[in-house]
């Protein structure tokens, strides 16, 4: 065990990757000369050189594109989106064509492409740069959703997403990039669509993903204090989703509260309560809860974002509501 | 045209595969009309130079980015018909076994990368293959085929900036045929020519006569020399036109707009027509060769329909296949 | 009364919402001289010039984000988009900016704006033309959309649209457009975000939208046959959403069905599913269940899409499992 | 510089609105160095000359496209200081209320039609504005300030071609310093002066030294005359630098790669420091109208720091208010 920064882990992983196998590249803004936006790719460049870390221009269809050409070409592409909410520019390159070719192909082709992109709210970026973009990717068909918790799942889920022989979105959370992680001294890769019981609890199952998993765990130890035991699930990927381990857990606690950092409408909240509806319909002691981002565009100022963050006082209130 | 100085083979190369594109798409035509094919399919005929010229200069590990209109395309590089045509029919024999249909037939064992539903939606991933090739340090080349519409996209300027500034080995060949659906082109942009574009990213840029298939394959021949020395993408638009409608169906109404004879004038410039007249006029080929071809072709053409239109549905289950690789 | 096609419809009301107020516009590929791909603005380039009625280039995100300069200064551009699917050619400029701008403004600016786009697959259109966007429209908030079922709805929504001050997306059904309806002589404006009672049922509620609401009422008709009588509720708008109308329903029925085309993952079933929940917790005699595209890309046979479809015989097998 | 034959008003009017943005981009600054600004501000200093000489030629009811870095452009159009400075800081009396903060102040009632986070997201939609000028037969002219990174997107393309096409009266301002955020434009496009894409579109071109305000002055005025004429648009690329990093706190390791004294040398290009030097070498004005302007930009400053500063935060409810209009 030691202690490194999120980035730094997902740095590790990139860097692991790219000495195993050389079809593995990564293109984005800024990727190379200063190591990436948020620091991950730093020292990628000098280390492979400039075909395999590339600084793109700012020209998001068009290198989100290129990564589909270079995954259907024999190259294992890691694209970075500096901030997922510009995957709107290059919406259709992801979600027309990367997730669709090897269906459209009648599986004659694969397309083993990764994006990483960060969400979440939090630096008054305001409503361009704080969005949380899981919601959308995850409801069309073609590609795997990854949303790690902690710096040694997003190492991990990184891992398995650049040897999966499809696309995959990897979201990252901007908040945590900076933050100290305890990590294994080796980190393996993680599979998808297993879910991570990060509490034992058996009064409420938290389903959550992203940084909502810590700041359901931290929610959870006062609850504790207060007597309800919360069982917390890390998701880690919603696309596959781990539906059995989520309708164990309910059928143990009868109640269960989503939390996840998109936008409510249509979002992950709505999608994991009717994904289990009908497994866990008689067990239920009362409504599927969820949390998430208001259906509110991100404001800028501290003083009107804050208080519409999914937060740690959001998901203890919430529980509260429950026990009443 | 020009056909002094060429092989008779390689003449006749581009005669034989011209014609199989014309006679694909008349039996694309036809099973339409008879009510046997599904959804729309957009013809090639009147533009079989475009795709034959530049597949023509082309080596068998080469990439295609290929449009909506793609079926030209793919037999120029020498797909096999009868996966195509059962592929348009929506039989499980086709080369997506029915899920893409006559708008997203891949043949990725030809390079193909996919016909592309979204107008412009190819020439980045014709522009990642290249900087792939470039990677791997093979000598292969991409080409993205695009309309005159398509250049009017986004993807368009992205791309070919990138394949300009990385001197990638990517090719653009706008098939310039006057129109996007209804719109003419010339109402929609400020520049008659296309290959002007090219300027603006300091790459060369040619405008060809898209009804001389060895106009055409001299353009590209020069374009794929240039990509395969290191020197960067070229932009070729070659100007041509559909004989047909947007799609199968498609009155074209909008034609005569500019000019009441302009269909005439440019079925006067049939390729194919052309290609022949130029050959028995040089000697180079006798009516009897012609024939032997035309009826190779029948043949192929009609074993092709035969197999698609014989073949089974996919059944309703596969739909869940394919999803993931 | 009188018989017109959906289409027809639609033209109508372009046509009276230009000849009101000289402000509207409309652009679009194909819009003018042909009158439309799907033949929706026929005649109008011909009666209001090539200002009003203008035929673009095959720029999605260049008129669409033109649509919303319009909109800020002064007209009331109504932007065809010839299928939904190519609203991911041109995201970021609906979600970042078209939805945005009039909260990032302060409300400062206002962008009425309307964009008409078709959905539905069953035209053998394959994955890039048979999409259903609402739901991923209606995660992002700061739009309206509309959902409408029969040419009377369609057009009477539509007129709605262009008047709102705010971006609004209507969703028509490209297999209704060449179907002949029942109109009112005069079609007005239909109010947002009131659902409409379809048909009224005391056994379970189905709430639909677009042509789902003629599926399920053709599935009712045959249900009542076997004695279950089923509410149908025709949306209407998704955003705004009449909670109202399905809460009271569901209330006297138990029983919550939800239909719409668009995919079910983070789909149209799962939000109204979750947005009622607590309202209806204890009123639920099953759980509610949703019908929507599987999530697979639409392929290209007939043979493979046709059963995907949501349609009148899904409903109708699905419903019967409420009641066995 | 040129200063001669120009009004002294207009010189000093240049000068002052010059100093405005930069004290106010120092001003920014300190804000952020002191831990009251949230979020990141992106800082014009440096390329003052740019939005002063273009805004220069522009009339009141004209429309403006603009940027993340949109401060200058705001201020050139005489933007309210305290309103810009308190939606910096989040404030409720800011120009959105705090919701827009410093990437997206929008001044409606200046023609600021936003100014954008979404990289070349501005520019279909000034160009909208331009349209709307035309169909209202206003004579109004729209202008889409952009970076040499954002005349990568595809909106550029996009937007550039229509208002070719359609003569519309917008002009396209390219600011070209040289990087967008690390990343040096000669890396990543394959032409020197972004002017010359100009010529994929058939309209005119030109690049003008960006710290000279007086030659983007006289480029914005032909190209403003020409608008306004229904000749269409132009492309104004003004060769500028940010003497900041991208953004507040970005150390800029990235700039001396190419050459190691391009900062030094940048700043000796001082646009505000030049016009100084030139009107007093040409006897313009005297030292004390310098001293006085100099002292009322230093109040305005300090009146609209202080606005900000003891403005309040909004109420956490208002973020629920002006999803709709
Ligand atoms: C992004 C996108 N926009 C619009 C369409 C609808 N559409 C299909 S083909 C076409 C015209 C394309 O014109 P062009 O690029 O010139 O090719 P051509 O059909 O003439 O070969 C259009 C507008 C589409 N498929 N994709
Ligand atoms: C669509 C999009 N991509 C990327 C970014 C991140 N980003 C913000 S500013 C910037 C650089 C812009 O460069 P340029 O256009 O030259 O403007 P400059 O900052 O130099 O004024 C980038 C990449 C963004 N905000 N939007
Ligand atoms: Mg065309
Ligand atoms: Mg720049």
């Amino acid at each position: 065990m030691r202690k490194i920064k999120y980035a730094k882990a997902i740095n590790e992983a990139l860097d692991k990757i790219m000495a195993e196998d050389e079809n593995v590249m990564v293109i984005g803004e800024d990727v190379g000369f200063i190591g990436g936006n948020f620091k991950c790719t730093e020292g990628l460049l000098e280390k492979y050189g400039d075909m395999r870390v590339k600084d793109s221009p700012i020209s998001e269809q068009g290198f989100v594109g290129m990564g589909v050409g270079m995954a259907l070409t024999g190259l294992r592409p890691i694209v970075e989106v500096m901030f997922s909410d510009f995957l709107l520019v290059a919406a259709d390159q992801v979600i027309n064509q990367m997730a669709k070719i090897t269906y459209m192909s009648g599986g004659q082709a694969k397309v083993p492409m990764t994006i990483r992109c960060p969400i979440g709210a939090g630096r008054s970026s305001a409503a361009q740069h704080s969005q949380s973009m899981q919601a959308m990717i995850a409801h069309f068909p073609g590609i795997k959703v990854a949303v790690p918790s902690t710096a040694q799942e997003a190492a991990g889920l990184l891992m398995t997403a650049v040897y999966d022989d499809n696309p995959v979105v990897v979201f990252e959370h901007k908040m945590e990039y900076n933050k100290t992680f305890e990590v294994d001294d080796v980190i393996k890769p993680i599979p998808f669509g297993k879910a991570r019981i990060a509490r034992e609890g058996k009064d409420i199952t938290i389903a959550a993903t992203s940084s909502m998993v810590m700041k359901s765990e931290a929610a959870a130890e006062r609850l504790a204090k207060e007597g309800i035991d919360c069982e917390v699930i890390d998701l880690r990927t919603i696309v596959p989703l781990d539906k059995d381990t989520i309708i164990e857990s309910v059928k143990k606690t009868g109640r269960l509260l989503v939390v996840d950092e998109a936008h409510e409408r249509c979002g992950i909240g709505a999608e994991v309560g009717a994904a289990v509806a009908d497994d866990i319909f008689y067990y239920l002691d009362a409504p599927v809860g969820r949390i998430g981002n208001p259906d509110v565009p991100l404001p800028f100022s501290p003083a009107l974002e804050f208080p519409l963050i999914p937060s740690e006082d959001k998901v203890y209130e919430k529980v509260k509501t429950y026990f009443k | 045209m020009v056909v002094k100085g060429y092989e008779k083979k390689q003449l006749l190369d581009f005669y034989k595969t011209m014609l199989t594109i014309r006679r694909f798409e008349e039996q694309t035509f036809e099973f339409y009309k008879r009510g046997l094919m599904a959804g729309l399919a957009h013809l090639y005929m009147g533009e079989e130079a475009v795709a034959t010229g530049v597949c023509g200069a082309l080596n068998e590990k080469d990439y295609i980015g290929s449009t909506h209109r793609g079926h030209g395309h793919l037999i120029a590089r020498g797909a096999d018909l009868d996966k195509m045509m059962a592929e348009i029919l929506g039989k499980k024999t086709g080369y997506s076994n029915g899920k893409g249909g006559s708008m997203h037939i891949m043949a990725m064992d030809k390079g193909i990368l996919g016909a592309n539903g979204i107008v412009g939606g190819e020439i980045p991933i014709a522009t990642g293959a290249a900087y792939s090739a470039k990677y791997r340090k093979t000598d292969q080349v991409s080409i993205a085929f695009l309309g005159d519409g398509a250049s009017n996209e986004g993807t368009f300027h992205e791309s070919v900036n990138m394949a300009a500034a990385w001197h990638l080995p990517c090719i653009y060949v706008i098939e310039n045929n006057l129109y996007g659906i209804s719109v003419d082109i010339r109402d929609v942009t400020n520049t008659p020519d296309l290959s002007v574009r090219a300027k603006g990213y300091n790459i060369p840029g040619v405008t060809v006569d898209g009804m001389d298939v060895t106009a055409v394959y001299e353009a590209a021949k020069e374009a794929v020399a240039r990509a395969r020395a290191g020197e960067g993408p070229t932009i070729i638009e070659a100007k041509t036109y559909r004989w047909q409608g947007h799609h199968v169906g498609d009155p074209a109404v909008y034609r005569s707009r500019k000019s009441k004879t302009e269909k005439e004038d440019w079925m006067k410039k049939d390729p194919i027509k052309n290609l022949k007249a130029a050959m028995m006029e040089e000697n180079l080929a006798s009516a009897d060769e012609f024939e032997k071809i035309e009826a190779d072709v029948e043949a192929d053409i009609a074993a092709a329909a035969k197999f698609a239109e014989e073949s089974d549905y996919p059944a309703a289950e596969d739909a869940f296949n394919n999803i993931f690789a």
